[in-house]
């Protein structure tokens, strides 16, 4: 029950039209960046799910890794098909989510988020220190590329489209969560914990439940990625990228549905121009993570709403 | 048998003693006030029905079970739900959203039948509990406006709306009245007994006097911490034992 | 034997400076509520300043400690004023921000000391005091532990004997509470990061001669840091302090027994289960209803 | 003389450890300017090197990257090279990967497909696998430095120049010579499958065949801030020989050593920015320590068969340009450069796939030691890596100095067996 007005499904389909022609105008390692670009508007958006009650985890990016290594790990040495790890992939990540959230859970706020980093922290140290199965600091490498009716999938185009065909489904499918009875309790969560429980909602278990399915997606996000670079490292899943995860989200605005994924599409454009700046990148990403922090609390997303509300003298969005 | 049986309970906080000892019944469907002076424990005794803490001594029978040592959602899901001081609601939500959280008990579903679509009936019929609720509170017309924007009377129906839709047996409210002028109090007094009519019993927890007699059949006094006095509104406002706790603390 | 007195020296010296850095994380977080993630970065800046000034354009050694002390202390208290003050009431845009601030100083730090190679600032104090044959410890190392004893001596006795420090304390304990009691939140959030910058910066500044100085050593401090903080119990000083020197010494034995890898991971591990079972840490206190 | 490109690089490249995870960042591209000289009808080839210009890796990147544009600009005042009746500049078209998978890929991709390269020079490990399939795909003549990137399909692949970690029994050999009441030894290197356990599995087998005990292995982490420990540790177990097994932390574990009053012997892969060391701690200690990378100004590099020209010369030019970067790469890109040069005017062709064929039917060759052969196959499933005559370097009152060379394929034709037995005992990947 997709309950979206047909503009803004037209509005939809032309977005995916464009990506669906926008790989023939690029060169090669553009066409790879529009390929990332993609799964992590996977990334954002499932960690977007994860912090609908409220708890910021730094554990996301440790997640994706998780879901990478299994899929990896399951094609590599039990030489599965790529069809099958990826669904186990999610699995894999989110039964890890579901074992994490009985110690993590019991921890809000401040303490979740020191919590969820410390248990990243050690699961990538695992992965760094354990080197069968994990390969260690070089990871696992030669990790086969999907194979469907003889496509060759090292080409990218050819991934592009399974990349843009897998994420799409998976974006519906978290759409649809959010807009379902368990979106709402996930809100209702968030915004008053004991009035929810005095009608009968059981806070932790939806606020594992958020951890469990955000997981899940990111997992699958973490295989999509490992299968077409052939090889899975622990520094791809650092604080690192955890951060810009972070950044992303908290710069697009976690609000709306919407809001993370203009994060993470402008920001990621705006890295690509600064190529030039090379050295002081990290620099332009602080100030503008500060900037939109100090200046535009509520992320990118409400530019609209703050327009609308200037001149077409509508009621400001709460 | 009665619905409600708190026996001797007591709840200490690190030192000091909240509630001594405190034990009292409440039939089914009497409208049941629990006054006292302030710090008398008339909150910390309406936690502790409500689940929100566990007795350190003590126990609660509800329907003749125990209560004690459950979580809140448990306890609601046993028809024990109450609603809070001040305007607890979810501000960022519309009324109707409001509401529908409150049937959460009937609306629950999983991830796979919410995708697809398996739980349609379920929220149909949530989708009409609510508009019930709603319409019975008076405030359908607002459905759309967000919880922030109405104003104090509307918010307090709209919590009351919430514990409503959750079908409740025991429905604990805690200080319904608080700030409301006479006109506001005695629509809040009217939607209390139309609940009750519905079939509900009811505790509230009030220092409004003049609410809590018109409203209560029965009244339970608390004082430091203890049963004071339990009787009709006629014998608590002539009990001397009640009259001198008020007095004693400077009596409103 | 030797092997067990030789850890236990390692250890204690490593716990000055965990202690120095997981002070300042403490104290930041006990006044403001905030977690400073550049707190790591904070002693990166120290250790450079050493590294810039003294090695290589030869400012005395002790001299430029100071610099750095108060360099550092300088940009925790501009953090304070420009970021945390206004993102008081929002303690994750307070965390963001910090992060921002974290990239600025990395690229501060590439851009002044270029690419290549990590840092190397050769010992102002040279030679090794002989125990036994087996039982040595470097003067650069007896003098690192012994400021920072100072240091920690003369934070304490600011804390405890002084106006301010009490003032300090008291909004560590309960901010609304002190804010009642008539004491300025401000003033005390400001000199709150200006010592715990003052610290960090210190710390970075005695590690420059023993380690690899990079942008990003930071990252190894903050984790530290961190578990030293929530095992020695939030906003609780004596606690970090107590955690600092058990962790240094339980780190310092593991590497030395089995594995560093190993150590950091079991330290984490601990990290998790303190937060679990006492989330107020050993020194922290119960959280009243 | 027109300003050389390397010192734009010094400000261009930036760390990106911190944002190495991201998939946002695909490195810099950038493509060095040698000064065209005007020259009838000469075309330029471009070679590219896929290497980390920043973070920790840098070290054994950037040096390279100098080197080679010093050696290119050398090729080119001289005239050129020609091949195949055709005359070319050449020119270094170099990407920062920061050692990051994601990054290398992209970068193999933009050097090949945009900037169209003939050959792609890299550092090795995870970076070189995860563009060896590419690398196949385009037949694209791809180098690395470490040999044990080999695999039975990795067609394309060859190491020309280093390789590691096999040369490093030549120190040993060394070693047991002219020490021989040193008999036990104790290994320390950091614990990944690329670097630290490979030269590990080479060092134990070397000891062994000279009778050397190995008393101790320690592998730590990437995460060590304080290496005391470690070193006391090993030293308690009284080795007389302390190994350095390629660690990236060579300078804090001589510091260490010095403190805790070690006075055996110490043998190491590298010792770079050795006067560094000796500033922490002093000449006395440094010297007599044995490793395997030589200053270029070492007297024993002009005598006959060094595939180098002007060694001498080539060591200043880069220490007036880079005063503070020669590593033990410096020399070996340049080094990978020159054989190609050698292969392509040979094959009489710039494409890879012929270079790299003419390469692999070379029965003796082109090595800058001297006299080399193909081996790899018994280890990795192919002969593409050449092993020949090495160096071993010890420091001589503070200053590196090659003190012999010796056979690397010698060696191996005796106690190959030993060097798999421990390469499979510390679960490496041999065929």
């Amino acid at each position: 029950m997709l309950r979206a007005k047909p503009k803004s499904l037209a509005g939809i389909g032309g977005l995916l039209l464009l990506l669906g022609i926008l790989p023939y105008f690029l060169k090669y390692h553009h066409q790879d960046f529009l390929i990332f670009l993609i799964i992590n508007v996977l990334v954002v958006v499932s960690y977007r799910l994860v912090t609908l009650t409220g708890e910021w985890s730094l554990i996301h990016a440790v997640m994706m890794g998780v879901g990478a290594y299994a899929s990896a790990i399951l094609t590599k040495s039990f030489d599965l098909s790529f069809w099958l790890a990826l669904p186990l992939a999610g699995v894999v990540a989110g039964a890890s989510a579901a074992l994490l959230s009985y110690p993590l859970f019991r921890m809000t706020q401040f303490y979740f988020l020191i919590g969820s980093f410390a248990a990243g922290e050690a699961i990538r140290l695992c992965w760094i220190h354990f080197i069968y199965p994990f390969g260690g600091t070089s990871g696992i490498s030669g990790i086969p590329p999907p194979e469907l009716a003889g496509i060759d999938f090292l080409d990218p185009i050819s991934y592009h489209y399974l990349v843009m065909a897998i994420v799409s489904i998976c974006l519906i499918t978290l759409y649809r969560i959010e807009k379902s009875h368990i979106g709402l309790i996930l809100h209702a969560v968030h915004w008053k914990a004991p009035l929810a429980e005095s009608v009968g909602v059981n806070t932790w278990r939806y606020r594992s439940l958020a951890f469990i399915i955000g997981s899940f997606f990111v997992g699958i996000a973490g295989t999509l990625k490992v299968h077409y670079l052939g090889t899975v490292t622990p520094n791809q899943f650092g604080i690192g990228f955890m951060v810009f995860i972070l950044i992303w989200v908290i710069v697009g605005g976690y609000g709306k549905f919407y809001g993370a994924i203009l994060g993470v599409v402008i920001l990621s454009i705006l890295d690509e121009s600064f190529r030039r700046f090379d050295e002081i990148r990290p620099a332009i990403y602080g100030a503008i993570l500060i900037a939109s922090i100090m200046f535009l609390p509520s992320g990118l997303e409400s530019i609209p709403t703050k327009f609308r509300a200037r001149f077409f003298a509508s009621k400001p969005a709460a | 048998m009665a619905l409600l049986d708190v026996k001797d309970v007591t709840k200490q906080f690190g030192g000091l003693t909240a509630l001594s000892n405190v034990s009292f019944k409440i039939n089914e469907g009497e409208i049941r006030g629990l006054i006292g002076p302030n710090g008398a424990g008339k909150s910390t005794m309406f936690k502790n029905i409500a689940g929100f803490y566990t007795p350190t001594m003590g126990d609660i029978l509800f329907k003749g079970e125990s209560i004690i040592g459950k979580k809140p959602s448990e306890v609601a899901r046993r028809g024990v739900v109450r609603t809070f001081q001040e305007t607890t609601l979810f501000q960022e939500f519309t009324v109707y959203q409001n509401v529908l959280v409150g049937c959460h008990l009937k609306a629950q579903t999983d991830i796979f039948s919410a995708l697809l679509g398996l739980d349609k009936e379920k929220q149909r019929d949530a989708h009409t509990k609510t508009m019930e609720v709603l319409d019975f509170m008076g405030l359908t017309n607002r459905k759309d406006q967000l919880g922030s924007e109405l104003p104090l009377g509307s918010q307090r129906a709209l919590a009351i709306a919430i514990a409503l839709v959750s079908d409740p047996v025991l429905l604990c409210m805690d200080e319904p009245f608080a700030g409301m002028n006479s006109e506001e109090t005695n629509h809040m007094m009217n939607l209390t007994r139309k609940v009750r009519e519905s079939g509900v019993t009811i505790v509230l927890v009030e220092h409004d006097m003049k609410a809590v007699m018109g409203l209560c059949e029965y009244i339970t006094v608390l004082n430091f911490g203890t049963l004071l006095s339990e009787g009709t509104p006629d014998e608590i406002r002539h009990d001397p034992r009640v009259i001198e706790a008020y007095l004693g603390q400077g009596a409103h | 034997m030797e092997l067990f007195f030789q850890s236990i020296i390692n250890g204690l010296i490593q716990s000055g400076f965990f202690a120095l850095s997981a002070v300042g994380l403490v104290l930041i977080f006990g006044v403001m509520g905030v977690v400073n993630f550049a707190h790591g970065a904070m002693t990166m800046v120290g250790s450079y300043t050493i590294w810039y000034l003294h090695a290589q354009h030869g400012s005395p050694y002790l001299f430029t400690l100071a610099i750095a002390t108060m360099l550092v202390m300088l940009i925790g208290i501009l953090m304070e004023r420009f970021l945390f003050r206004p993102k008081r009431d929002d303690p994750l845009g307070g965390l963001i921000c910090s992060i921002g601030v974290l990239f600025i100083l990395q690229v501060i730090a590439t851009v002044i000391g270029g690419e290549g190679p990590s840092k190397q600032v050769p010992p102002p104090f040279h030679g090794t005091l002989v125990l036994f044959e087996t039982l040595r410890v470097p003067y650069q190392r007896i003098f690192s532990i012994g400021v920072a004893v100072l240091a920690l001596t003369v934070l304490w006795f600011f804390l405890v004997k002084t106006k301010l420090g009490w003032s300090l304390r008291a909004v560590s304990q309960d901010r609304e509470a002190a804010a009642l009691q008539g004491i300025n939140i401000d003033r005390t959030s400001m000199i709150a990061i200006a010592v715990g910058g003052a610290m960090a910066g210190l710390a970075g500044g005695l590690m420059a001669p023993l380690t690899n100085i990079n942008p990003h050593m930071g990252h190894s401090v903050i984790i530290t840091a961190f578990i030293v903080t929530i095992v020695g119990g939030v906003g609780s000083l004596s606690g970090a302090v107590m955690a600092a020197v058990l962790y240094a010494l339980f780190h310092t034995f593991v590497t030395t027994y089995f594995s560093g890898t190993i150590a950091t991971i079991s330290g984490l591990l601990i990290m998790v289960l303190v937060l679990i079972v006492r989330p107020t840490g050993i020194m922290g206190k119960a959280v009243s209803e | 003389m027109t300003k050389t490109p390397t010192t734009v690089f010094q400000h261009r490249f930036g760390r990106r450890r911190f944002l190495g995870a991201t998939a946002v960042g695909i490195g810099a591209a950038v493509t060095g300017t040698i000064p065209q000289i005007a020259y009838g009808g000469s075309k330029t080839i471009k070679l590219g090197m896929n290497i980390p210009l920043t973070g920790d890796y840098a070290p054994w990147g950037l040096p390279g990257l100098y080197g080679c544009e010093i050696v290119a600009q050398r090729l080119n005042a001289s005239g050129g090279v020609e091949i195949g009746g055709q005359n070319y500049m050449i020119e270094m078209a170099a990407y920062d990967h920061g050692y990051d998978t994601e990054k290398a890929v992209q970068g193999f991709k933009k050097l090949v497909f945009e900037d169209d390269v003939k050959m792609v020079m890299m550092l090795g490990g995870s970076t070189v696998a995860s563009v060896l399939p590419l690398s196949n795909r385009k037949k694209m003549l791809t180098t690395t430095l470490l040999p044990s990137d080999i695999t039975p399909d990795s067609n394309y692949l060859v190491a020309t120049c280093e390789s590691h970690p096999l040369y490093n029994v030549t120190g040993v050999e060394w070693l047991a010579a002219n020490f021989p009441n040193a008999k036990t030894a104790a290994i320390v290197t950091n614990n990944d499958a690329e670097y630290g356990l490979q030269s590990a599995a080479t060092y134990k087998a070397a000891f062994e065949v000279e009778g050397i005990d190995v008393i101790d292995v320690n592998l730590h982490g990437f995460d060590v801030t304080d290496f005391a420990p470690i070193v006391s540790s090993v030293l308690a177990k009284k080795p007389d020989i302390f190994c350095m097994a390629t660690s990236f932390y060579v300078t804090p574990l001589m510091e260490q050593l010095y403190h805790q009053g070690f006075k055996g012997k110490i043998i190491s892969c590298t010792l770079d920015y050795y006067d560094e060391i000796i500033a922490k701690t002093s000449k006395e200690f440094v010297d007599g320590t044995i490793y395997q990378f030589p200053d270029f100004d070492d007297p024993k590099l002009t005598e006959d068969g060094i595939n180098f020209p002007d060694p001498g010369g080539f060591d200043t030019s880069f220490r007036k340009d880079h005063p503070n970067d020669w590593s033990a790469v410096a020399w070996e890109y340049p080094a990978i450069l020159l054989d190609w040069v050698d292969a392509a005017k040979a094959a009489g062709s710039i494409e890879p796939s012929d270079v790299v064929s003419t390469m692999l039917s070379n029965k003796n060759p082109h090595f800058v030691f001297g006299e080399g052969r193909w081996w790899g196959s018994q280890l990795w499933g192919l002969d593409n890596a050449v092993v020949g005559r090495w160096p071993v370097v010890t420091i001589v009152d503070g200053k590196a100095r090659i003190q012999e060379y010796r056979s690397v394929s010698a060696w191996l034709d005796k106690n190959k067996d030993v060097l798999i037995k421990h390469m499979k005992a510390l679960g490496l990947r041999t065929v």
